[in-house]
């Protein structure tokens, strides 16, 4: 099978298909939403018993684990486009890296912020050095060093290059950096103890929680998307296809 | 290679000799910053003690961004820097000469200097003798790394502020082991063999990596 | 309602959470609708001028 | 030795050049002419491997410049708009650096011959920031006459000197060209050949 996949890498071609693609994921979204907030409030016990009894607070999982997930999912991403483009010099894919870091530095705000909110009913406390909370700050700043750097960078592609190798630079580092916060004593440090665990957790929770995240990624996918279509129109905006599109648009 | 090496460091000693200044300003920076935390703080030694390690941590991590705007800066403004893209070494090897010419004039000063600093602190002999070692083995890392950060916003508006946004999250392991070695030396000497095991680890994968890095970047920057 | 509105007296964290989520995805939509109109507004702009241009 | 396939350079948004091609042999000048923004300069630092082209490929003695690398360097001499000396170094320093990065081991003999040649007696032991404009312009030419680089790449050589550089420069690269050289200058000058041939290429249009 020889199928041309740089036909699909140019923005020509995957504007189009971007844009057919939005409306799609709008409504899975909205349904995977519209299930799995349901589920949530209204299927699962309102007080969790067990060794560490949870009032109704615990509605917060529901959101701040997707959160949590797609903002690590959506760093993968975003290193592996930007290092697709570094590799094969495609401008798509540095496109996609644009459009997922933004979203991505949201979802890392609300992962903090729910957290926080959590945090204060259950621990007492709004803010605590724990080592994940801590990582999600970090991974935070680096979305933050991320979008900064492309955006100080008047030159289009040199931005693009740059703030990729930024990118894979910090996937390098983020597991030391984890590991510090982890163990910041080395002696310490035999054994990781086992933390969460999905088995452990009651059906219906777990089933309102993974369908948010699948709502939570899709709606990544729509955000993502709209956002590329708009940097696709903005960088190529001296192609003929992009006069032709506007053509189109003005008659209609 | 050797010679090449050889040849670039002695370059920007010399350059930096000509000019001492800026050698000067990082190592008072570094003073400076480091004597206002008892001021800050108050000059009770039990808080010193605790807190000093940290603040001497924090304070080496800042004076070493402060001089990182400057490690290719210079070279990029006169065309020197793109000359060296065009010569017939790997650039790697001078970058890693220019990285260590860098801390011989930034980092091994604050390592100089840090029994005079721990003394502000009212740290005891062993605790100093173990945070002149954590930097000796730190700094280092702290240039090389910093050096992807440097390479990364040369020549931009605002770099410096820019740069340490950038490079201050990537520096957390050293300060923490830096600093946990200090601290944990107050305790049990033993103890701080596995610091430096760890520190030790990182100085030689940075060693290896953060050149390649930091050439790549000045690529694209240069482009 | 109001019973599921005070989520067992824990609305405020319950909302507070849930509230900045609908908030920033929301927001993050608008804003991209707009930047979306800006475009093509500015690129229309572009190739009015650069149509009365060519024909003087 | 030098060939230039199906080049296509983009800056910004911008296309600057695309589909450029063209096959330099020993012994031959290129002028590179256009407008201001036509992208001469770019295409001089493609030559140089210092820009990565969108599209095509270069080639020198058959192999591409990418995959040479280091090797490719080794034969090069780039002009860029900036002389590329150190201000805080003398004239000395500033060639006897760039020859050990070059990989070539001058005595320093040579190169004290090479700034007598280029006119700055006396001066080759100040600090280069002491000099003036020409002056540094001319230390930084020094080094075409200490390079043994075959391809030249020069970019706009000529401004900021005066008539007695323009000659011994004009006369320097006749003398590359003629001894089986290639340079490519972006210049308004014109250089008289003893031997070789002039190719010229028109950007923009």
């Amino acid at each position: 099978m020889t199928l041309n996949w740089f036909k699909f890498a140019s923005p020509a071609s995957f504007y189009p298909i971007a844009g057919r693609l939005i409306p799609v994921f709008w409504i899975l979204t909205l349904l995977l939403l519209a299930i799995g907030l349901y589920w949530g409030f209204f299927e699962t016990a309102s007080k969790l018993g067990g060794s560490n009894p949870q009032k109704e607070y615990y509605r917060i999982i529901f959101i701040h684990v997707p959160s949590a997930w797609m903002s690590m999912w959506l760093y993968i991403v975003l290193v592996g486009w930007a290092a697709i483009g570094l590799v094969f010099n495609t401008r798509l894919s540095f496109m996609m890296a644009n459009a997922v870091a933004p979203t991505g530095a949201i979802f890392t705000f609300l992962a903090l912020w729910t957290g926080a909110f959590w945090g204060r009913p259950s621990w007492g406390t709004y803010w605590d050095w724990d080592p994940r909370l801590t990582s999600e700050l970090v991974l935070f700043f680096l979305y933050i060093g991320y979008i900064a750097l492309h955006s100080a960078i008047d030159d289009t592609r040199r931005a693009d290059r740059a703030s990729a190798l930024l990118a894979i630079v910090g996937l390098i580092m983020v597991p030391v950096i984890f590991w510090s916060i982890n163990c910041p004593d080395p002696n310490q440090c035999a054994a990781l103890h086992q933390r969460s665990n999905l088995t452990r957790i009651d059906g219906n929770i777990l089933f309102s929680m993974l369908t948010m995240t699948l709502a939570f990624w899709m709606y990544g996918f729509a955000a993502t998307f709209m956002r590329l279509r708009s940097i696709i129109l903005t960088r190529e905006a001296e192609n003929t296809w992009v006069q032709e599109l506007l053509n189109a648009r003005r008659q209609a | 290679m050797l010679r090449v090496f050889w040849c670039i460091l002695s370059r920007d000693l010399t350059l930096a000799m000509r000019r001492r200044t800026d050698v000067l300003t990082t190592l008072f920076f570094f003073v400076i910053v480091v004597s206002l935390f008892p001021l800050g703080v108050g000059t009770e030694s039990k808080a010193l003690q605790i807190i000093g390690p940290g603040v001497v941590w924090v304070a080496a991590l800042l004076a070493s961004m402060l001089a990182l705007e400057r490690l290719f800066a210079a070279d990029y403004e006169d065309g020197t820097l793109e000359q060296m893209l065009l010569t017939a070494q790997p650039l790697s090897l001078l970058v890693l000469a220019k990285v260590t010419a860098h801390w011989i004039l930034t980092g091994l000063p604050l390592v100089l200097i840090a029994p005079l600093v721990g003394m502000q602190f009212q740290l005891t002999d062993n605790a100093i003798i173990i945070m002149m070692l954590a930097l000796l083995v730190g700094t280092p890392i702290l240039s090389l790394i910093g050096a992807i950060g440097a390479a990364l916003t040369l020549g931009l508006r605002g770099g410096g502020i820019l740069l340490s946004l950038l490079i201050l999250p990537l520096y957390i392991p050293i300060l923490v082991y830096g600093s946990g070695a200090v601290e944990v030396s107050r305790i049990a000497l033993a103890d701080t063999q596995p610091y430096f095991a760890l520190l030790g680890a990182f100085l030689l994968v940075a060693l290896i990596f953060a050149p390649v890095a930091s050439s790549a970047a000045l690529k694209i920057s240069l482009e | 309602m109001s019973e599921f509105l005070s989520q067992g007296g824990y609305g405020f964290f319950v909302w507070g959470a849930y509230g900045m989520v609908a908030v920033l995805l929301v927001a993050e939509v608008l804003q991209l609708r707009a930047q979306r109109r800006t475009i093509w507004s500015r690129l229309g702009r572009l190739t009015r001028m650069r149509d009365t241009g060519g024909t003087e | 030795m030098l060939e230039v396939t199906k080049l296509e350079c983009r800056r910004g948004d911008r296309r600057l050049f695309t589909d450029l091609g063209f096959a330099l042999n020993a012994g031959t000048l290129m002028h590179v002419r256009g407008r201001n923004g036509s992208g001469k300069t770019t295409l001089l630092r493609t030559l140089c491997g210092l820009f990565i082209p969108d599209e095509g490929e270069i080639r020198w003695r058959g192999e591409s410049i990418r995959a040479l690398a280091e090797d490719y360097r080794r034969d090069l001499l780039y002009f860029g708009h900036t002389n590329g000396i150190k201000g805080e170094l003398t004239g000395l320093e500033n060639l006897a650096i760039g020859a050990t990065l070059d990989g070539d081991r001058l005595s320093e003999k040579a190169i004290w011959d090479a700034l007598e040649r280029i006119g700055l007696t006396g001066f080759e032991d100040l600090p280069t920031r002491m000099l003036s404009q020409g002056q540094k312009k001319r230390v930084a030419l020094a080094r075409l006459i200490l390079t043994k680089a075959p391809l030249w790449i020069l970019d706009e050589p000529f401004t900021a000197l005066d008539v007695d550089a323009v000659a011994l420069l004009q006369s320097l690269i006749a003398d590359h060209v003629a001894a089986g050289g290639i340079a490519v200058l972006t210049t308004h000058q014109e250089v008289p050949l003893t031997s070789g041939q002039i190719e010229q290429l028109n950007l923009g249009n």
